[in-house]
């Protein structure tokens, strides 16, 4: 994604565009549809009513416990992380309400360390799921995610048994669970909390599956299809209920949630 | 007062780094004036940190050579374990669905007069076993084969042992189309909605999400010299170092030894393995590990279904380490 | 007396036994002084019995027209009703296992303020839909999905409304490999099994299992010109009669029309149809409908979960006629 | 199979063998292993504990009450049925003891109207079923069936939602179920109690599938694969536990029964 001079260039159809019609189109391609990622503060914007939004679980911080060491330390990659995106974590949880409806609602962002699920991640998971127990009113998840964050070692691992055990909760409480499949969703998220939702909604052109396709590439030695993994190819294969534009999502989650109520 | 000589043991990726603020501060020295640093300080500060480098440097040889142990081709398998343990085992194939996954052994067995669900990862022996079970990297057929057994043995009251050692899932266009992120969800709700005990033991190598599909366990038990990680020591260099040099770094830094799990929690106990590795005695190996199994059931053997679920949920639910401001 | 112009309207597979008849009287009648039988009553006999078969074979053509409207294409299919039915319907997708069968829809809509699963065989409406819908044959990946929309309701407390219509469940290899046998089973199981009410409505042709794991409902119903069948009466008649021209007798011999199932205790209410079929007023058919699915769903409003699925599996499992001596 | 003048030919491998030798190899072909069909009162004495057998719902018979006229009546080819196979219906049901162990057993014959099930072989496995929980003892299937029975029209089909009910039941009771599949089990049965047990041993080359290769035939307008719906590929399908030799099946019936005590 490039932004200068107030153009914004489509990475898939290579159309440039005016930066204002690219954010009012909520940072969808007008030419090709692509749907390009968007933070979580945008992505909490046009998703649940206009000052609805408390945050739980803030006080939550990450703690670089393995001192873990690559060519930067995660303590940096941290304090780098959170100066990029503003964020506290690669997920950010709370309630809101969608079209007057209550909701307990997690929104993940890519952009914070690639999405990837450490120990707060699946804390905030548990607050949130614990939340909408508590409350009972529905959860409801973005995903966006790269996997596990390897910084926290088998302990990032372990947050998919969390994160699952919090959903077999929410699901024996009999309250519904409705997760979003953004572009991309892979790895020990897609694994976990992502895939036991009731109903899976996926966002055009969003990759969501376990191995990526780097990894299915080292592994077969060529490129995968072009539309591996892609939620078009998920919708054929039974792993998610559908495929929804950004610019519809709120009617239908509000449709959805509807249902249940 | 820093040699190249003294770079000698330093691991290959911090070199660049060692040498670049060496020929720095060379370049400082050259300025007439600079005093912005005490000179001697610095050149102290690097060595201290060449000499943590060699001391990372050795830590992660001696990782290595545990992962090395870890995939030794000789280490007693699943198979090995079920025929030393189980009496009377009873081997069971598929998922009812559309598949039967080799790479995943399960059935029911006897050990101390008590039927038990056996499931473990199948490495194979010879290159041909392993390439039909694809090195112990598992499908969700395997995965689905395994749930099925879980969910049999629930019903039934049976406990469940799982032996954990593979790679990681089966990374193939055909498992991705067929659930592959679904399936491994799946396999750790059941595991962790089964009101039997469950005891877990990592064998070989524990990696990423096709290993915790099996290891949702009351107990979590690893050999000595078996290893569980989030990825493997190679993914993990290739994504973070951007280099395979970093393979072994990423190893120790991963810390994804006996020992080092067992001081985070993951794990509740290391299984001490014969001198020099499992491999050099497997039936003893059996015969240990056999004990832990029947001192594990032992252990659980009063506790109500309803409590064995909680417990164990929440076990996981509490593994984490973040600060709460 | 028999000549061949009484034979005019007897079906043709049933001629060649009365004719075989008829010659062998003739032989008898040419030997001088055979009595064995009275040739009078024979041939009385012989006439009531092809009064008998023309009967029938009127009977069958009736069956048949019946035969032919349930299959009619113009007939409302299950997504008319579903249009017409629920409000604010969302349609999912997806066995979460390895596929997604456009053959059957399954859903969530809201009827009379109440929400409800929606689950029915999607014939298609054109022939490009139909080949893509297998002329609603559906696959285990349909009757996965259909299951897991089930269990969602049942979770949920969701009635569950079924609409049936297919030839039959998805002849074909690849479905045979993925378990087509064990999938009915389960969807048969799974509809046995939910706490909740289950409304089903055979709305076209009712094939054999396939209709029959969607069709396991508290309430069964059929619109009047739609059958219901073990098999259909093509296959019936290549198994017993060996020969095409048997499958009018076949249909009728079956008795898979409303009025039969009815008198046979295997439906709970036939739902008239307009006028001449439900396809000459396709919008008044489905409001017909829609009164019978909010009835039902009042009749079943204050049961327990635990009595409603008693109640059905009682239900089935008294079905059968037998003597007991 | 042909039988004459003491002699047996192999429909498989054409071989010829004395009968006695055919039948002391419990009727499986010692040339190439094909295991040819066998009768109920046969796999009983193969199966169970010497006069172990003790048999229920004898008095159970069918009625011909749709008057089901084909090519000859359905009251005329039951007749015909019990009088070729000795037998009152295409399954027989019981108590006995395997090895010293209480079962409730059925054993279905292919021989009567290619093992159809209609309302009595419904019957029997409620009968057996209800049995089987109210003695607590594990319920063993031998399946062998062409399919629902026609000349019993829709309330054959409703057979299938009855036999599964009881399945449900037995499994609800914590009952094991152990169902064998005997060449050939296809149809209503294989959709609904033969595949719900707890584990499903096959017999080698037996045909186990729902629509029989004539029908797919008929579908895909050639001739399916030769192990089309064979043990051996149900197997590799995930369908089935394993594959057991007939010589082999009273052993491993016993060690399934033994870890279920
Ligand atoms: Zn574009
Ligand atoms: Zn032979």
């Amino acid at each position: 994604m490039t932004e200068d001079m107030g153009k914004f260039k489509c990475k898939s159809c290579s159309k440039e565009m005016e930066n204002e019609i690219f954010v009012l189109n909520m940072w969808v391609c007008p030419y090709c549809n692509y749907h390009h990622s968007i933070n979580a503060g945008d992505r909490l914007r046009i998703t649940v009513d206009e000052n609805s939004f408390v945050e739980i679980g803030k006080n939550i911080d990450s703690i670089d416990f393995l001192n873990f060491y690559d060519t930067r330390a995660y303590s940096t990659r941290l304090k780098e992380a959170k100066l990029k995106t503003g964020m506290d974590e690669a997920i950010m949880v709370g309630e809101a309400k969608i079209e007057g409806i209550d909701v307990a609602i997690g929104i993940m962002n890519f952009g914070f360390m690639g999405g990837s699920m450490g120990s707060v991640v699946g804390e905030k998971i548990k607050i949130l799921s614990d939340c909408s127990i508590e409350k009972k009113i529905p959860l409801v998840v973005f995903c966006a995610s790269g996997g596990a964050r390897m910084q926290e070692g088998a302990i990032s691992l372990m947050q998919m048994a969390k994160t699952v055990s919090c959903i077999n909760r929410v699901k024996e409480n009999r309250i519904p669970y409705i997760s979003v499949i953004t572009n991309p969703t892979s790895g020990g998220v897609s694994a976990s909390f992502a895939t036991l939702a009731d109903i899976i909604i996926a966002e055009p052109n969003s990759l969501f599956c376990f191995a990526g396709p780097r990894v299915i590439k080292q592994t077969i030695k060529k490129n995968p299809p072009s539309d591996f993994g892609s939620a078009e190819r998920n919708l054929i294969n039974g792993q998610i209920d559908m495929i929804v534009n950004r610019s519809d999502l709120k009617k239908i989650l509000t449709s959805i949630l509807e249902l249940f109520r | 007062m820093v040699n190249l000589k003294k770079l000698q043991d330093v691991p290959k990726t911090y070199v660049k780094e060692v040498l670049g603020e060496l020929s720095r501060l060379e370049k400082l020295k050259k300025i007439p004036f600079f005093t912005g640093i005490h000179f001697k300080d610095a050149e102290r500060e690097l060595i201290r940190k060449i000499e943590n480098y060699k001391k990372i440097g050795k830590d992660a040889e001696r990782v290595w050579k545990i992962i090395e142990l870890s995939r030794n081709e000789k280490r007693p398998q699943c198979r090995d374990y079920i025929n030393g343990i189980f009496k009377n085992f009873v081997n069971l194939s598929g998922d009812r669905l559309g598949g039967e996954d080799r790479s995943i052994i399960a059935g029911l067995g006897k050990i101390d007069g008590k039927t038990v669900a056996v499931i473990g990862h199948n490495k194979g022996k010879d290159i041909k076993e392993r390439m039909e079970y694809n090195f112990g990297m598992s499908t969700p057929y395997g995965y689905r084969k395994s749930q099925r057994i879980m969910e049999l043995a629930n019903r039934f009251g049976f406990p469940i042992i799982t032996f954990v050692d593979t790679p990681g899932a089966y990374p193939a266009i055909e498992a991705e189309d067929n659930g592959q992120a679904a399936a491994i969800a799946k396999s750790i709700s059941v595991m962790l909605e089964v009101k039997v005990p469950v005891i877990s033991i990592l064998i070989g190598e524990g990696g990423s999400g096709g290993a915790l599909a099996l290891a949702v366990g009351n107990e979590v038990y690893m050999l000595e010299n078996s290893t569980y990680s989030v990825i493997s020591p190679e993914g993990c260099a290739a994504i973070l170092w951007k280099d395979p040099a970093g393979t072994k770094l990423a190893a120790r830094e991963l810390r994804l030894t006996s020992r080092d799990l067992m001081k985070l929690g993951v794990i509740d106990k290391v299984i001490p393995e014969p001198l020099g590795g499992a491999q050099n005695a497997p039936e003893r190996m059996v015969k240990i590990v056999r004990k832990y199994i029947i001192d594990a059931l032992q252990k659980y053997e009063d506790i109500s279904g309803e409590e064995l679920k909680s417990a164990r949920a929440c076990k996981f639910e509490s593994m984490g380490f973040f600060s709460k401001g």
